[in-house]
C-alpha cells in the first residue's frame, strides 16, 4: 500500500498516510498491550495480544516487510495465539487472576525497573541520529521482491542459523511431547481392584449422582439438587468443581419452592413458614454470601 | 513522520511487556507478555531494516519468530505439566528453587 | 603439518579418562589397566617429545598455533622450552607410579555396597588421568589465557580426588575423616580459586594493555614478547607491578609460599598418599613453573622489584616449613611441611636470578617430584598397613619390614638432600646461586639442610627403629607391586644424583633465555678464573 | 693407572650395591664378598702405591677425570680423582685398616643375623671415604664427606632395636650436618671468590687472593674448620662421638677411630694453602685443637665404659692432629703422620676392646673387668702394645709422631707456642694417666666380673683367629710404623711435595722436649698406678669430685645442648605449630567466616520467586544499558 514511496533511495519523512496510520494503529497497539497486562482473565489478555499483533503485522507491511507481515498474521496471530487459547482453555478459561500483589516490594521494584528501563531505551533512541533512512525499496527490488530477497539471505548468509533453527524446532516439538506425555508406569487397575480400593478406603461406593442437566438447565455445570434443595457437588464433573465453575441453581430453586409454598399457603390460608437454607459455604461462594446475611 | 517513531513504539511495547512479566502471576499471561516483548523487538528489527535499507533485520525478525514459536511450544508444555501436578498456573507456586 | 605431539601428549590422558570412566561398574580391574595403559602411553609420548627437543634449537619447540577466538586474541598455542619439556616428562613419569601405588585405594569397601551405581574405581583413575591432561597442557600452553584455563580446571578433578577418596586412616574415626576430608578439599579449592581469580583479573589487565598499545589485544606469550622486543609494547612501571602481583599471587598459592601454605598440610594429610603425591609433586609444580615462565618473562622489571620480598618469604618458607615439620605428629603432614620448605628452596632459586639458581630450581622441581613421590608413597604403604598415620603408633618397623624401612630411608635421605641422590644437586645449585648474589640469604637457607636432617631422621627414628610396637608385629614387607612402584623411583634418584647432565643440558639453554629476559647476568667471581 | 683409581672406589661401592640390594641369597657369602671387595681395593691401592714410588717425587700426582657431574652455566662440577702422596697415604690407611677390620668383623659379627647388611654398610663406608680422599674438587669431596656421614649413621644405628643406638646415630648425623653446613658455605664462598672449587684452581690461587680478599679467605678457613669440627668431633661439635660408641666395635675402630673422624684433619691439611693465607683461621684451628686435646683427655679419664674412654682418647688424639695442622707447614706432615700411627694403634685398641667385650658377654663397664690378661693373652699383648704406642713409649709409633707435634707446637714461637706446647705436654701426661687406667682396670687387678642381665656368668676366652690376626697386624703397625716413618725423615720427604714443610726454629731443643715428654709420661703412669694399680678398683663408681662428675657427663656439654637446643627447639616448634594453626590459618579462616556471614544475608535475596529474579534481571540489564550509554556519552 505505502510501499511505493519507499522506492526512493533515501528519505527524510514518511508519507502522511503512513503517519496517520501509525498514530491511529499505534494507539491501538499500546492499548492492546496494556490490555494484555491488565486484563484479569487470561482469555481477554490473549485477545488483546492478538489485536496488538495484528497491528504490528500492518506496521510490517507498511515498512516494506511484506513477507514478515503475512507471517506475523499467519504464525503469530493464527498459530501461536491459538495455541495460547488452547492452553488457556485447558487450564481454565474463567479462572480470573487476582491482580493483588503478594511479593513484598515487587510491584514497586517492577515499576521502578520497568520505568527506568523504558526511559533508558527511549533516551537511547533519542540519542541516536536518525535523520534520514534508506528504505527497503532497493533491497526488495534487488532480488526481485521481498520474499526473494529474504530467501536469498536465509539460504546463503544465514543458512547455518537456518539449519540450526530447524533442529531447534524439532527438538522443541519432541520436548513438548516428552513434557506432556505421561508414561504409565504401573498396570492399569481393573474395575474389580478399583471397586475394592473404594470399599477399603471408605469412599463413595455407589455411583455418583447425575447432574441436574435437563432438569432445569441445558448444561453439565448444573448440579443436581438434594431433597432439601441444596446442591450436590458430587453431581458435577470434578474439573468444573476444581475451577469453581458450578452454576449454583439452589437459590433459584429455593425461591421457586418458597413461591410455591407461599402460593399454596395463600391458597390454603396458612401462616407463612420460613424454610431454612443450608449450604456448604466453602464450596459455593455465591450461596455462602447469601447464607451469611 | 520519522520512522524512528516505530522504535519508540517498540520500546514502549517492550517495557509494557517487561512490566507484565514482573507483575502477573498467571504463567500463561507471563508468557504472553514475553511474546509481546519479542514482538516489540521484531518491530524494532523491521524498522532498522528499513532505516538501513537492507533485509538482514527482517531475517533476524524471521528467526525470532521461529524461535519464539519453539519457545512457546515448550513453555506451554511446561505450564501444562506444572498445572497437572500442582493444579495451579501461578508462577509463585513454583518456588522450589530457594534453599 | 607435522604430527601435533604436544596436543597428543595431553589428549591421550584425556581420552584415557573418558575410556576409563566408560568401563562398566563391575569391571574394576579392567578400568585400572585401561588407565595404566593410557598413562604409560602418555609417558612414551612425553619421552618422544623430550628426545625430539633440541636443546640447541629455538627457544620454544614443537610449537602448535591455532587461532581460537580471533576477536579476543585467544590462541591455542602450545610449545615447550627445555624447562617445560622436562616438567611434562616428570608428570608423565609420575602418573603411572601414582596409579600403581593407589591400585587398591579406590576399591569399594568390603561387604554389600550401598552405592552400587557409583563407580569409585573408574572415577579415581579417570580423575587422575584428567589431572594429568590438564597439568600437561598448562606446562605446554604458551597462550596466557589457555594456560589460565587449565591452571584453574585442574582444581576440579583435584577437588574430587581429595574430597572423594580420602585417607581412611584417620585418628578420629571414619566420620571425622569424612569431615576433615571435605574441609581439606574445600580449603584447597577456595585457596586456589581465589588465587586464580586474582590472576584472571591480571590476565585481563594484560590483555587490555596489549589492546591499547598494539591495537589488537592478544594473550599469546610469543606475540607479547615479540612486541616487547621490537619496542612496540611496554608496560608502565605501576601497571607491570600490579599485573605481576596478580600473577604471582596465584602461583604463590599453588606453589605454596608462606603464608599461603596452610591448605597444603590439610590437603596432603587427608588425601590418600598417591593423591598427595599428585598434589605436591605434580600440581604444585605448575605454580613454580609458571613463576619461571610467566612472571619472569612477562614482567621482568616487576620481578626484580619484588625480588627482596619474595626471597624473604621463600626463606621463611624454608625455615618455617622445616620447623613445623619437626613439630608434626602426623607422617603425612610432616611430609607436607617438608614440601613447603622445599618449595621455598625452589622459589629462592627462581628469584635469585642466577644461572645456578634457575637451573637448580628447575632440577629441584624434577627431583623434588621424584623424591617426595618415593617418600610419600612408601609412607602410604606404611600407613595403609597400620591403619594410622600418627607417628607415635609406629616403632620398630625396620625389624619386621626391612625392605619397606630401607626404601623409606632412601626416600628420607633424598629429602634431606644427601649427595649422590638427585635432590642434592639441585639444592646445592640453588644455594650456590642464591649465595653468589645474596650471601646472607644463602647462609640462612643453608640452615634448612640441618633442619631437613632433623625432621627426616626424627621421623625415621620414631617410626622405624626401636623395639617393635604393638600393632606392628605382623606387618608385611613390601609386595611386588609396591616394589615396582618404588624401585624405579629410587633408581632414578640415584641416576640423576650421579649424572644429572642429560636433564641439565636440556634445561640450561632455557634458563639462559629466561635470564636474558630479566636482563640479569651472573655475578662474576671476585677473582677471574685462570684460563 | 688412572682407571685403577676409579676401580679403587668402584670395588667397595659395587660390594655395597650387591650386598644391600642382593637380598637373602647373599646371607651366607655376604661377609666374604664384602671382605673380598675391601681386599681388592687394598690391592689396587698397593699397585698404585708401588707405581707411585717408581716415579719422581714431584711428579707423582695422578689425575683422572671421569665425567661432568653438574653442568650448569658458570658452575661446572666434575667427577674427577686426584691421587697424590697425601691421598695415597689415606688410601692405604683406609683400605689397609679397612680390610683388617672387615676380617675382624667376620668373627665379631658371626652371630648377628644381619651380618650381610653390616658388611654392605662397611663397604659403603670404604667407598665414600675413598671418594672423600680421592676427590679432586671440594664438591666431590663434600659428596664423600656426607657419604661417610651416612655410613657412620647406618653403622652407629646398626642395632636399631636399641633406642639408644638409634638416638646416637641420629645425633651423630645431625651434629655432622652442622659441620657439613660449614663445608657447603665454604664451597659457596670459594665459588664466589674463585669461580670454581677444584683443588687445582682454588689452592694455587689462595695466597694470591689473600691480598685482596683477606676476609673471604679467612671466612673460608673458618667454614672449613667448622666442617672439620663436625666430622672430627672437635669442640664444640664433639658431643656425638661418645654416643657413637653404641655401634658395633669394629665400626668404632674403623670409622670412629682410624679413618672417618680424621677426615677433618685431611680437609685442613688438604686446604693448607687456604689456611696459610688466613692466619686468623689458623689460630682458630690450633685453639680448637688444643682445647679438644685436653677436653677429650679429661673426659677419657672419667669414663668407666671402655669404649667411651677410648672415644675420649680419640677426640684428644685428633685434637693433637688438628693442632698440628693448624700450625701450618711446620705441622702438616706430623699431623698426617700422627694420623697414620694413630690409625694403627687406636684401631688396635678398639679391636682389643671389642675382643674383651666379645669374651665378656658384651660387658663394657671396666669396673666389671679385671685380671683378664691370663684369659686373653693375645688380646692383652696387642692391646698392651697399642697402649704403649699411644702414651708415647720411646721407640713405638706414638712416640715419634706425638713428640714431633709437641716440638712443632713449641716451634710456633712466642706466647702462642708456649701455651700450645704446654697444653700438648699436659695432654701427654693425661693420656698416659687414662690409658694406664684403662689398662689396669681391664687386664690387671682382681676379677670383678658379674653375670649379665640374663644371668650368664662370663667365661672370658680368647677370640677366634679372624679377630686376633688383624689385631696382631695392627699391633705390628703400632710398634714399627713410627720408627719406619722417622728413619731418614722418609715420611716428611714423601709428603713434602704436597703439603710443603718447614722446620721451625724451636726455642726449646728436641732433647728437652723429649725429656719433658718422658717426665710427663712417667708422672701420668705413676699417678694411675697409684690410683688403680695399688688400690683395688671399686665395682661401683664412687661419687667422685665435681670435676669427675662433670667429666663423666662430657663436661656438661651435652646437658647444655639438651637444655638450649633440644628443649628450646621443642618449644619453638610447638609454638610454631600452634601459631600456624591459630594465626596463619586463623586469618584466612576468619575472613572466610566473615564472607560466610555476608553471604548468609545475601542468601535471603534468593527467595525462589521467579518474578523477583526477573526484576533483578531487568534491573541488571538497565544498569548495563545505562553504563553503556554513559560510556558512550563520555
Amino acid at each position: 500500500m505505502t510501499g511505493s514511496m519507499s522506492l526512493a533511495a533515501a528519505a527524510y519523512q514518511t508519507s502522511t498516510g503512513e503517519a496517520v496510520q501509525f498514530w491511529v494503529l499505534g494507539t491501538v497497539a499500546v492499548i492492546g498491550a496494556l490490555g494484555t497486562v491488565l486484563m484479569k482473565k487470561s482469555v481477554h489478555s490473549a485477545l488483546s495480544l492478538a489485536g496488538t499483533m495484528i497491528v504490528l503485522a500492518v506496521f510490517y507491511l507498511a515498512q516494506g516487510a511484506y513477507f514478515l507481515g503475512v507471517v506475523q498474521i499467519v504464525v503469530y496471530t493464527g498459530a501461536i495465539m491459538m495455541l495460547f487459547l488452547f492452553v488457556v482453555m485447558l487450564v481454565g478459561i474463567t479462572a480470573a487472576d487476582s491482580l493483588k500483589e503478594t511479593l513484598k516490594g515487587q510491584r514497586w521494584m517492577a515499576a521502578l525497573c520497568g520505568l527506568g528501563f523504558g526511559i533508558l531505551l527511549i533516551a537511547g533512541i533519542a540519542n541516536a541520529s536518525l535523520h534520514s533512512f534508506a528504505g527497503t525499496g532497493q533491497a526488495n527490488a534487488a532480488d526481485g521482491g521481498n520474499v526473494q530477497g529474504l530467501a536469498h539471505l536465509v539460504f546463503t548468509k544465514y543458512v547455518w542459523a537456518f539449519e540450526i533453527t530447524g533442529a531447534l524446532l524439532i527438538t522443541a516439538a519432541i520436548g513438548a511431547m516428552v513434557l506432556t506425555h505421561r508414561e504409565r508406569t504401573e498396570e492399569r487397575l481393573t474395575q474389580r481392584e478399583q471397586a475394592e480400593a473404594r470399599v477399603r478406603e471408605g469412599k463413595q461406593v455407589t455411583p455418583l449422582p447425575a447432574p441436574g442437566t435437563y432438569a432445569r438447565h441445558n448444561a453439565v455445570d448444573v448440579p443436581a439438587l438434594l431433597p432439601d434443595g441444596s446442591i450436590s457437588e458430587l453431581s458435577v464433573s470434578s474439573t468444573l468443581r476444581e475451577r469453581g465453575q458450578i452454576r449454583d441453581v439452589s437459590r433459584d430453586a429455593m425461591r421457586r419452592l418458597a413461591e410455591l409454598d407461599q402460593r399454596s399457603d395463600e391458597w390454603l390460608e396458612r401462616a407463612p413458614e420460613q424454610p431454612e437454607l443450608e449450604h456448604d459455604g466453602e464450596r459455593a461462594p455465591a450461596s455462602a454470601e447469601e447464607g451469611a446475611k | 513522520m520519522n520512522p524512528a517513531n516505530y522504535l519508540y513504539l517498540a520500546a514502549l511495547l517492550f517495557t509494557i511487556g517487561a512490566a507484565g512479566v514482573l507483575i502477573r502471576r498467571n504463567a500463561i499471561v507471563v508468557f504472553m507478555c514475553v511474546e509481546l516483548m519479542l514482538n516489540a523487538c521484531n518491530l524494532a528489527f523491521v524498522t532498522f531494516s528499513r532505516l538501513h535499507g537492507n533485509l538482514d533485520g527482517q531475517v533476524i525478525a524471521f528467526f525470532t519468530m521461529v524461535v519464539a514459536a519453539a519457545e512457546v511450544v515448550v513453555g506451554l508444555a511446561i505450564i501444562v505439566s506444572i498445572y497437572r501436578t500442582r493444579h495451579s498456573a501461578s508462577v509463585d507456586d513454583a518456588n522450589l528453587m530457594k534453599l | 603439518m607435522s604430527f601435533p605431539l604436544l596436543t597428543a601428549t595431553a589428549a591421550l590422558p584425556a581420552v584415557g579418562a573418558i575410556a576409563t570412566a566408560a568401563v562398566p561398574a563391575a569391571r574394576r580391574v579392567a578400568a585400572k589397566y585401561t588407565a595404566l595403559a593410557f598413562s604409560l602411553g602418555t609417558l612414551v609420548l612425553a619421552i618422544i617429545a623430550m628426545v625430539r627437543f633440541d636443546p640447541g634449537g629455538a627457544r620454544y619447540q614443537l610449537t602448535e598455533s591455532h587461532t581460537w577466538v580471533k576477536n579476543f586474541g585467544l590462541h591455542y598455542d602450545l610449545g615447550v622450552d627445555g624447562i617445560a619439556v622436562v616438567m611434562v616428562a616428570l608428570t608423565a613419569l609420575l602418573i603411572p607410579f601414582v596409579m600403581l601405588a593407589g591400585w587398591h585405594d579406590a576399591d569399594p569397601l568390603e561387604g554389600p555396597d550401598p552405592n552400587r551405581r557409583w563407580r569409585p574405581t573408574q572415577g579415581f583413575f579417570a580423575l587422575i588421568l584428567l589431572v594429568e591432561a590438564m597439568v600437561v597442557l598448562s606446562f605446554e600452553a604458551t597462550d596466557v589465557f589457555l594456560f589460565y584455563i587449565f591452571f584453574e580446571a585442574m582444581l576440579i578433578p583435584m577437588y574430587f580426588l581429595i574430597g572423594g577418596f580420602g585417607d581412611r586412616a584417620h585418628p578420629g574415626g571414619e566420620e571425622e575423616a569424612a569431615r576433615q576430608r571435605s574441609y581439606a578439599a574445600v580449603k584447597f579449592l577456595l585457596y586456589n580459586l581465589v588465587g586464580g581469580l586474582i590472576m584472571l583479573a591480571a590476565i585481563i589487565g594484560l590483555y587490555a594493555a596489549t589492546a591499547r598499545q598494539l591495537g589488537t589485544g592478544t594473550f599469546s606469550l610469543q606475540q607479547i614478547l615479540d612486541a616487547r622486543a621490537s619496542g612496540q609494547f611496554k608496560l608502565g612501571t605501576d601497571t607491570e607491578r600490579w599485573l605481576f602481583l596478580g600473577f604471582f599471587f596465584a602461583f604463590a598459592v599453588k606453589a605454596p609460599l608462606w603464608p599461603l601454605h596452610t591448605w597444603l598440610p590439610n590437603a596432603m594429610g587427608e588425601a590418600t598418599s598417591p593423591v598427595a603425591v599428585l598434589i605436591t609433586a605434580v600440581v604444585d609444580k605448575v605454580g613454580t613453573f609458571a613463576m619461571l615462565r610467566f612472571c619472569l618473562q612477562l614482567f621482568p622489571e616487576a620481578s626484580k622489584w619484588a625480588t627482596p620480598v619474595i626471597l624473604v618469604l621463600a626463606l621463611i618458607s624454608i625455615i618455617y616449613g622445616a620447623l613445623l615439620a619437626v613439630g608434626q605428629r602426623d607422617i603425612k603432614r610432616l611430609i607436607a611441611y617438608a614440601s613447603v620448605s622445599h618449595f621455598g628452596f625452589i622459589i629462592l632459586g627462581i628469584f635469585a636470578m642466577t644461572s645456578q639458581g634457575e637451573s637448580g630450581a628447575t632440577l629441584y622441581m624434577v627431583n623434588h617430584g621424584i623424591s617426595t613421590a618415593a617418600l610419600m608413597l612408601v609412607a602410604g604403604f606404611l600407613i595403609t598397613r597400620r591403619g594410622s598415620r600418627i607417628i607415635a603408633d609406629f616403632g620398630g618397623v625396620q625389624k619386621v619390614a626391612p625392605v619397606l624401612a630401607g626404601t623409606f630411608m632412601i626416600g628420607g635421605l633424598a629429602t634431606l638432600s644427601l649427595p649422590g641422590l638427585a635432590p642434592f644437586v639441585s639444592e646445592f645449585l640453588v644455594l650456590v646461586g642464591t649465595f653468589s648474589r645474596y650471601p646472607v640469604l644463602g647462609i640462612i637457607a643453608t640452615l634448612g639442610i640441618v633442619l631437613a636432617a632433623l625432621y627426616v631422621l626424627v621421623l625415621y627414628q620414631r617410626t622405624m627403629t626401636g623395639p617393635v610396637k604393638a600393632g606392628i608385629e605382623g606387618m608385611a614387607d613390601l609386595k611386588v607391586r609396591e616394589v615396582v612402584v618404588v624401585a624405579p623411583l629410587i633408581a632414578l634418584l640415584l641416576f640423576l644424583g650421579v649424572y644429572p647432565k642429560p636433564v641439565a643440558d636440556i634445561v640450561n639453554p632455557s634458563v639462559k633465555h629466561t635470564l636474558s629476559d630479566v636482563h640479569k647476568t651472573d655475578p662474576k667471581p671476585a677473582l677471574e678464573a685462570k684460563k | 693407572m688412572e682407571t685403577l683409581i676409579g676401580l679403587l672406589v668402584a670395588a667397595p661401592l659395587l660390594g655395597a650395591g650387591v650386598l644391600l640390594t642382593g637380598g637373602r641369597r647373599f646371607d651366607r657369602t655376604g661377609h666374604l664378598l664384602g671382605t673380598l671387595f675391601a681386599l681388592l681395593s687394598f690391592v689396587f691401592g698397593m699397585v698404585l702405591f708401588v707405581n707411585m714410588l717408581g716415579k719422581n717425587a714431584d711428579d707423582r700426582a695422578l689425575h683422572s677425570h671421569l665425567f661432568t657431574w653438574v653442568p650448569v652455566e658458570g658452575f661446572q662440577a666434575q667427577v674427577g680423582f686426584q691421587l697424590d702422596q697425601l691421598s695415597m697415604t689415606f688410601v692405604l690407611l683406609i683400605t689397609g685398616v679397612g680390610t683388617l677390620i672387615h676380617i675382624y668383623s667376620i668373627g665379631y659379627m658371626e652371630h648377628d643375623e644381619r651380618r650381610r647388611r653390616f658388611f654392605g654398610y662397611l663397604n659403603l663406608f670404604l667407598a665414600a671415604m675413598l671418594l672423600l680422599v680421592l676427590a679432586d674438587n671440594y664438591l666431590l669431596l663434600y659428596a664423600g664427606w656426607e657419604g661417610v656421614g651416612l655410613a657412620s649413621y647406618l653403622l652407629i644405628g646398626f642395632w636399631q632395636h636399641k633406642p639408644s643406638a638409634a638416638t646416637a646415630a641420629k645425633k651423630a648425623f645431625l651434629v655432622n650436618r652442622v659441620g657439613d653446613m660449614g663445608l657447603s658455605i665454604g664451597i659457596m664462598l670459594m665459588f664466589t671468590t674463585f669461580g670454581s672449587f677444584a683443588f687445582s684452581n682454588v689452592l694455587p690461587r689462595a695466597a694470591q687472593a689473600a691480598g685482596t680478599q683477606h676476609a673471604t679467605i679467612t671466612g673460608i678457613g673458618f667454614m672449613l674448620l667448622l666442617a672439620a669440627c663436625g666430622k672430627s668431633a672437635q669442640v664444640p661439635l664433639q658431643s656425638w662421638l661418645g654416643d657413637a660408641m653404641e655401634g658395633p666395635t669394629p665400626v668404632s675402630a674403623l670409622i670412629h677411630a682410624a679413618t672417618m673422624v680424621t677426615a677433618g684433619v685431611y680437609l685442613i691439611v688438604r686446604s693448607g694453602a687456604i689456611f696459610n693465607a688466613a692466619p686468623d683461621a689458623q689460630t682458630a684451628v690450633v685453639t680448637v685443637g688444643a682445647v679438644t686435646l685436653l677436653f677429650g683427655a679429661i673426659v677419657g679419664c672419667a669414663k668407666d665404659d671402655i669404649k667411651k674412654a677410648l672415644a675420649g682418647s680419640t677426640m684428644s688424639q685428633i685434637g693433637y692432629m688438628i693442632m698440628a695442622a693448624g700450625l701450618g707447614p711446620i705441622g702438616y706432615v706430623f699431623a698426617i703422620m700422627h694420623l697414620v700411627t694413630h690409625g694403627f694403634f687406636k684401631a688396635g685398641l678398639f679391636l682389643g676392646a671389642g675382643s674383651v667385650m666379645h669374651g665378656m658377654n658384651d660387658e663394657v663397664d671396666m669396673r666389671r673387668y679385671g685380671g683378664l690378661r691370663k684369659f686373653m693373652p693375645i688380646t692383652f699383648v696387642t692391646f698392651g702394645l697399642g697402649y704403649l704406642a699411644i702414651i708415647g713409649f720411646p721407640g713405638l709409633s706414638g712416640f715419634f709422631s706425638k713428640d714431633k707435634i709437641i716440638e712443632a707446637a713449641y716451634a710456633k714461637g712466642g706466647t702462642e707456642g708456649w701455651i700450645l706446647g704446654s697444653a700438648a705436654l699436659l695432654g701427654a701426661a693425661i693420656t698416659a694417666f687414662y690409658m694406664t687406667r684403662v689398662m689396669l682396670m681391664t687386664f690387671f687387678g682382681e676379677k670383678r666380673w658379674v653375670p649379665d642381665a640374663e644371668g650368664h656368668e662370663p667365661h672370658p676366652h680368647e677370640s677366634p683367629k679372624s679377630m686376633t690376626v688383624p689385631m696382631i697386624i695392627l699391633a705390628f703397625g703400632s710398634v714399627f710404623a713410627g720408627g719406619l716413618f722417622s728413619i731418614n725423615s722418609s715420611f716428611v720427604k714423601w709428603l713434602e711435595p704436597v703439603t710443603g714443610h718447614s722446620e721451625g726454629n724451636s726455642p726449646v731443643s728436641t732433647g728437652t722436649v723429649t725429656a719433658a715428654t718422658m717426665v710427663c709420661l712417667v708422672i701420668g703412669v705413676g699417678i694411675a698406678w697409684l690410683m688403680y694399680g695399688r688400690r683395688s678398683v671399686p665395682a661401683v663408681a664412687p661419687r667422685g669430685s665435681l670435676v669427675t662428675r662433670a667429666a663423666r657427663r662430657d663436661l656438661l656439654q651435652d646437658d647444655f645442648n639438651h637444655v638450649v637446643l633440644v628443649r628450646g627447639g621443642e618449644h619453638l616448634t610447638r609454638s610454631l605449630v600452634y601459631l600456624d594453626h591459630s594465626l596463619v590459618d586463623g586469618v584466612v579462616n576468619g575472613s572466610a567466616a566473615s564472607v560466610g556471614g555476608l553471604s548468609g544475608r545475601l542468601r535471603r535475596l534468593q527467595n525462589g520467586y521467579v518474578r523477583s529474579y526477573a526484576v533483578s534481571m531487568l534491573g541488571g540489564t538497565a544498569v548495563v544499558v545505562a553504563a553503556t550509554l554513559l560510556m558512550r556519552a563520555v
